[in-house]
């Protein structure tokens, strides 16, 4: 019996291999399992090859697993394409399609060689139960049910909703390939049992969604009224989803021109009084640069998701990467200081919009979320979530007696000025990007500057210091540490677990906000730390580069950075972590960026 | 909505002591514009005013309305924002040719086809003031100016064609030395349901046309309706447009005589037939359920 | 007599005042002084509050000096508005129109109170001597020169360069207010003398020039043979420059409608194989951040000067700051990396511009320069330059042989791949946005990427060891260190140099390259350092946080950060610097980022 | 400086294979154009070809041209810089309704005012093909897309009268429907010296019009010259092109007769007048001279 396994197909986009994927999430999730799904194309827009990964388990998953389980080639052409996006490993048992005329012997993969290769006649025993070949899909699905033990019925469910419109006689035919697979199955045995324990969590309490989704509903739930944006993968859902949504709660979305037009009209509307975001990429948050500026010398409440791909430029528009840290922290003209938060996972999504919101609202500031590819176009299952918990704030409004002689950037003690909205009487005011004095007066003289740019950071004090925007995750003396954010969050979680299963005395921070930087809870994080990594989808390590700056880092916390669209596998990071571990000293000189000379 | 009081020019005339040069054009734009606020009869409070940035964009902080001086370029985005955020707010948008037709002219075909109810007012002075007297996109073809010390070579654009062509329902022409032209002419586009454009002829006395052009537009100008021309013959407008940076006409060169819905309008209707179906905010989390 | 005098004036716009100062330095240069002026007005396009500041020295002058010894107030108000740029102490001396009615002992300055106060009737005396009030700037300048002792026929000559089309009456009023002025000044003798000694330059060899025209002129010398961009203060005036200069070379300059399309036009005409460059400040490279990462993965070489300005936003567009930093480093979405330089005088324009050719050029990348209001507008003399010592670099072509199976982005040893240009038969390639393979095909899988965005950061190995990009003056040795950049590196050269001659053991470190970081040159100026002051004029100090990510940073170097348009002077960094020297230890545990465990 | 042997339509084809899917309208754009540049008969290596992002913006890779695929909207700029260094190039700008009226809408009004001797070609599918169907600025009013779930409620643009507006000298409609009509008019646009502008209807099979609609351009479209329009006739071509979205016109829409000198003419003499007084690039800091 197994608990947790990893399958990978690929095949050509009229193959249906992502459908059978959905399917076999939805269904895992229906009954009780834990699962993730991740899918990934070729650059066609139609055709083309396509694969997906699905993780199925009994316990919660954080990443999309190591190596492969179960690999299923409908041709090893299109396979191949995905490289170690579907890597195999020496446990992996591999199913193709007999037709490709490749002996087992041959198959084309790199590295070890699995522990079990079949291959299958999967088309022509689909066109022989089914009397065509387009029903492959299914068939694998009968093999999977076969050979995870994930039931017909909830497998089927799937079925019927995606073929269901197109008639009886192809939702009889499907099922027949279904049942000729699950046949299939019994008949070729596995060598590695894969047969999945029991779920023990309550069948239909699961949650299925990905992370742009539930950054949409993230923001419903914050109380979005006003979404301004700009078509751009992989972000685009997040627009599609408050495009059903919201208008529902007396909200618009407007699809606008352009990034610097969507980012505007969202700016416009918080002006106007309503809680408003924008979501982008690499790409459009370079062009929506100016307009954070605005707002944060403006102090207008703001939330932009960047859902991150790979760069510079268009670089890899469909690939997942975490090198838009820099970007989100210090592009901007001027001494500029703007909460960055990043989401682990897809369920966390929604915290961390919740959040950003928050913020934004609070401090009178733009927010930005850090998502990425991965975990934007991941499904993965959820457990419920207490939304009782969650807090909604609102922006400072003046009062009665503030409104008498109003003064938009009064000078508070926290720094945060009650801001007023059109239609207030008394409450008008020019709101400028040009520096101001307290009253709103344009004033580009140093003296204002210095005291305004002074108000403009000392806000976010109570910020930075919040002790539930990081985690940490095991024995907080271990001397060995990980550090990881986003989707390479989960990837560490896993890694840490395996480590300290193996001995290793490690531990895990993760940030929920990364800039500004909270030294204190990095410096006692840090404080019994030796060595450790920094573990982060980028070529430079940017987390690692901001860290010094603001941080005493220990000499022995090194980099561990990875290019976008080449996935780190926990098993690698436990590699790295019993090597530290090894050369470990006794942990007496844990050190610092400089000492007092 | 307007309050009992009968509003006065004066209500709208903000402490801020304008910074444009002696003879600027622009004092007389913001003038005729008090004047049109205070006929319109909406308090100044329920009015958001936005601009880019420019010498003509310096214009909301002399309102007393709530004013948001933007950046360069980026006004048409900001004030759509808050006019679809807020429809029940009076929004005014203003700014300079420079900052409306160079840098910020490809927001402007999405303004007019959205047709959010809004009126865009540009100084169009052929220079760029502020930045101190370089090219802008209306100035004449050959001038010299410390961006082209030997002639430009290119055509100017014709602002009041494009918008045109872009489908404004109300596009007029005006200029502060005909004051109660100008003043007629801004209440009509304010009162306009729906997208209203008015290129204002306000001439930079420092960097372009000197005051006294300003007064001899009195004389150049011709005006539209004398001219028996009829604001519902669009094509005959397109045409009458050819003849910008030749002629000045002013007055009304289009004003849709059957003004279609506006976006904002489109908006408020959606908001009633969906409301209905929705769940709690609070409850957005329905939709992901798994079931068996 | 003197050997350096700083003079300030203030007046309203019609007052001439910054002609006067034109004057001024126009005759200090030609007759064989160093010199510097710097101009600052009000918001107000005309009329409005104008002033000037100007220092004439025997010898080269580093920085625009720091309280007045000489200050002219032709109104108390105008004059106050510049607040500490015209910052007077106990040894100022203090001029002002009688005429303003208050009492030399009432005078509104705040702090110090001056050496001597001088209530002349200025406008009076112009009135009576040239019969309008128009005059009074000639006034002054005779005024001037009786106190200075720059001879009649050096200051009359600008006079009449600028009144001569005015004809000449206008000229002899002026004269006789001039002459006015003179005698004035023989009645008035100041008791601290500011008699100008002789200059030790011969007559006639300095030039005169400000930041931005040299930058200009650099751009000329390197060969740039296009220019894209769109005005901005303060860095309108390349282009302007560039618009008289650049067609007389077959060039061209476009006005183009936005930032974007400058910088797009300026890469269009690099990849056609010209010499291309734009100019900006803040707010417009905001908006050129995504075309500049679309030159750096297309391998486009560009040079982007930024004239900085107060931020953030609109923020204070004529005052001059250090604090876009972070944004010139940092702000591109995916990892990149492009070279930073900055210029620190006037001079040093046409020094650094060539550089940022020769090294987007041979690099085949984006470079910026760094450059900010304060040198951009400021004029200052500058010794003859010997231009044979300058080389200019040409990209590299591919030869006949690299062309017959052309790979653009051919994999080298030192990265850089030969470059065709349009019109090459065999040369021809696609040129993309996209992560490429070597031949150009678009290849978005992360094997190629990796690869590649290895070989995009491998190629500045050679560009970062370069020793001759950073200067250090005084002894390596030293136990406290400056480190300074940009328009601040002048005023601390002349703190250097005071602090040094009160017996403090100070260096001072000027980088030309910020980024990236030579971290062996920082590391060596370093090793001997226990206390320090990286000085910028910026809120946050972003080269202090650019040095501690990469460098490792002793914990006695501080940050001496002040924001935009507030001056720093010499005198105060030399006061910080004696009171770190006063709590440094024995020179034993100077100490670094971090300590291997 | 064309090549001594004639040239073939495949060797402006490169080994790129493209990845439009089957039955998309730019395979037929792409295809006329090998045939056009053929007929026109400058090399490859002489041609600079310059897209934005977009699936349509992907045309210059399946070329043997220089090509440069550079950002989403910013084609036009990027083309013009190289045409304004190096004016002895044949330059091609293409991409997508979205790419060249959307974010890149800002461009197109300058880039015609300019009138530098290129060809701006737009495959408008009145959809975003690239990011998988949300709406483009050319989609119909109440059109139902993934960003659009309840209809849209804003007008579309109309390019033709747009660029027309602007004051181009040469403005053509074309469908791939008509292989032979769209490769006559593309030679033509290519030809014509100033700024030509070709708006290709080119469905999107994916998430607009599907094969037989394309199909269908070929019974629906409506020949201008053939319906006797004179391209000489600015007005008329306004008149026609305001049926943008309504009628499948094809062929020139406007020609001006007497074609103004271009930019790059402009500056290739502004170069010959001053290149004589030119000190050399060693001594441009004489200048700064300061002489007693
Ligand atoms: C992004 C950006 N680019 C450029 C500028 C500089 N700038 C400010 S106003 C202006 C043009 C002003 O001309 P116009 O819009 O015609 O207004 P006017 O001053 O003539 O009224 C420019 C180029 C800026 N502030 N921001
Ligand atoms: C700055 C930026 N914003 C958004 C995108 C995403 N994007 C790529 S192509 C495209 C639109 C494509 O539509 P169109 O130009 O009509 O071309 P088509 O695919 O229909 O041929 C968008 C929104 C991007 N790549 N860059
Ligand atoms: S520069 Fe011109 S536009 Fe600006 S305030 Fe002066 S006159 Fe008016
Ligand atoms: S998505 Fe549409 S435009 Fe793109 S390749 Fe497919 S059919 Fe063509
Ligand atoms: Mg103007
Ligand atoms: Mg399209």
């Amino acid at each position: 019996m197994a608990r947790d396994v990893v399958i990978g197909m690929a095949g050509s986009g009229g193959d249906g291999i992502v459908s059978a994927g959905e399917s076999l999430i939805s269904a895992a999730a229906a009954v009780g399992y834990h699962a993730m799904m991740s899918k990934s194309f070729g650059p066609q827009i139609r055709g083309g090859e396509s694969s997906c990964r699905v993780r199925v388990s009994t316990h919660q998953v954080h990443g999309p697993g190591d190596a492969l389980d179960l690999a299923v080639a409908l041709n090893w052409d299109d396979f191949l394409k995905f490289g170690t996006e579907l890597a195999c490993g020496p446990a992996s048992v591999v199913v193709y399609d007999s037709n490709t005329g490749i002996a087992p012997a041959d198959i084309p993969l790199k590295g070890a060689r699995p522990a079990q290769v079949f291959a299958l006649p999967l088309t022509e025993l689909t066109v022989a139960a089914a009397g065509t070949d387009k029903a492959k899909n299914s068939l694998i699905l009968g093999l999977l049910s076969g050979w995870l033990g994930i039931g017909r019925d909830a497998l089927l469910a799937g079925m019927r909703k995606r073929l269901g419109k197109k008639g009886p006689e192809l939702l009889a035919a499907n099922q027949r390939a279904f049942d000729a697979g699950h046949t299939c199955a019994m008949e070729n045995p596995l060598i590695r049992g894969m047969l999945l324990e029991e779920p023990n969590v309550k069948p239909g309490s699961m949650m299925l969604a990905d992370g742009n989704d539930m950054t949409g509903a993230g923001a419903v739930f914050a109380g979005v009224e006003f979404f301004g944006g700009y078509p751009i993968t992989p972000s685009t859902e997040i627009m599609q989803f408050l495009g059903r949504e919201i208008w529902k709660y007396g909200g618009v979305v407007l699809q606008a021109e352009d990034e610097i037009a969507g980012v505007g009209a969202a700016i416009g509307a918080s002006f106007a009084g309503k809680k408003s975001m924008t979501a982008t990429s690499g790409p459009g948050m370079a062009l929506k640069t100016e307009m954070l500026g605005l707002a944060t010398i403006a102090e207008i409440p703001l939330v932009l998701v960047n859902v991150q791909r790979g760069g510079p430029s268009t670089g890899l528009p469909t690939k997942t990467e975490q090198s838009d840290l820099f970007q989100a922290c210090f592009s901007a003209h001027g001494d500029v200081m703007r909460p960055v938060l990043a989401p682990t996972s897809v369920g966390d999504c929604f915290r961390v919009t919740i959040e950003a919101f928050n913020i934004a609202e609070k401090y009178q500031t733009p927010v930005i979320v850090l998502s990425d590819q991965d975990i934007g176009h991941r499904k993965e299952t959820i457990a419920p979530i207490d939304t009782s918990l969650f807090k909604v704030e609102q922006r400072l409004a003046p009062t009665e007696a503030q409104l008498e002689n109003y003064a938009r950037f009064a000078q508070t003690e926290d720094g945060i000025s009650p801001m007023s909205k059109p239609g207030t009487p008394g409450g008008a005011y020019l709101c400028a990007g040009i520096e101001h004095n307290e009253s709103g007066a344009p004033a580009a003289n140093g003296a204002v500057h210095a005291r305004m740019n002074d108000k403009r950071f000392r806000k976010f004090n109570s910020l930075v210091g919040r002790k539930d925007l990081f985690e940490v995750v095991g024995n907080p003396d271990a001397p060995l540490a990980l550090i990881a954010w986003g989707s390479l969050a989960g990837v560490c979680r896993e890694a840490q677990a395996l480590a300290v299963e193996e001995g290793l005395h490690v531990k895990l921070f993760v940030p929920t906000l990364l800039y500004p930087i909270n030294e204190d809870a990095y410096g006692e994080f840090l404080a019994s730390v030796q060595a450790g990594l920094v573990v982060e989808q980028s070529h430079q390590g940017q987390l690692y580069r901001i860290l010094r700056m603001q941080v005493d880092v220990p000499r022995g916390l090194k980099s561990l950075a990875r290019d976008g669209a080449n996935p780190i596998h926990s098993r690698d990071i436990v590699a790295r972590l019993r090597e530290l571990s090894a050369n470990l000293h006794a942990p007496s000189s844990t050190t610092a960026q400089g000492i007092s000379a | 909505m307007s309050t009992a009081a009968p509003l006065l020019a004066k209500d709208f005339k903000s402490d801020l002591k304008p910074i444009w040069c002696p003879g600027c054009g622009d004092f007389g734009v913001v003038a005729g514009l008090y004047r049109a606020l205070a006929a319109i009869g909406r308090p100044p409070h329920e009015i958001a005013f936005v601009s880019g940035i420019g010498c003509s964009s310096r214009i909301p902080g002399y309102t007393t309305a709530y004013g948001f001086n933007t950046v360069h370029g980026r006004a048409l985005p900001i004030a759509q924002g808050i006019k679809l955020a807020r429809p029940e707010l009076l929004v005014l948008c203003a700014g300079g040719d420079g900052d409306g037709f160079s840098i910020g002219g490809g927001h402007v075909p999405h303004a007019v086809r959205r047709n959010i109810d809004f009126t865009y007012i540009v100084m169009d002075n052929q220079v760029y003031g502020l930045t101190k007297g370089q090219l802008s996109p209306t100035s004449p073809k050959g001038l010299k100016t410390v961006t082209s010390v030997f002639g430009s070579i290119e055509s100017p654009i014709n602002p009041l064609l494009q918008v045109l062509s872009y489908g404004a329902g109300f596009v007029a022409q005006a200029t502060p030395a005909d004051m109660s032209g100008m003043t007629a002419i801004l209440e009509e586009a304010i009162r306009y349901p729906g997208f209203a454009y008015v290129n204002v002829q306000s001439p930079c006395v420092t960097y372009g046309e000197d005051e006294n052009d300003l007064k001899a537009h009195k004389t150049k100008m011709k005006s539209l309706s004398k001219m028996g021309h009829d604001p519902a013959d669009y094509l005959k407008a397109l045409e009458l447009a050819t003849h910008y940076g030749v002629e000045l006409y002013t007055g009304v060169f289009y004003r849709n005589p059957n003004p279609p819905p506006t976006y904002d309008q489109q908006i408020t209707e959606r908001h009633a037939a969906l409301a209905a179906g929705a769940p709690k905010r609070e409850r957005v989390l329905d939709m992901f359920a798994q079931k068996p």
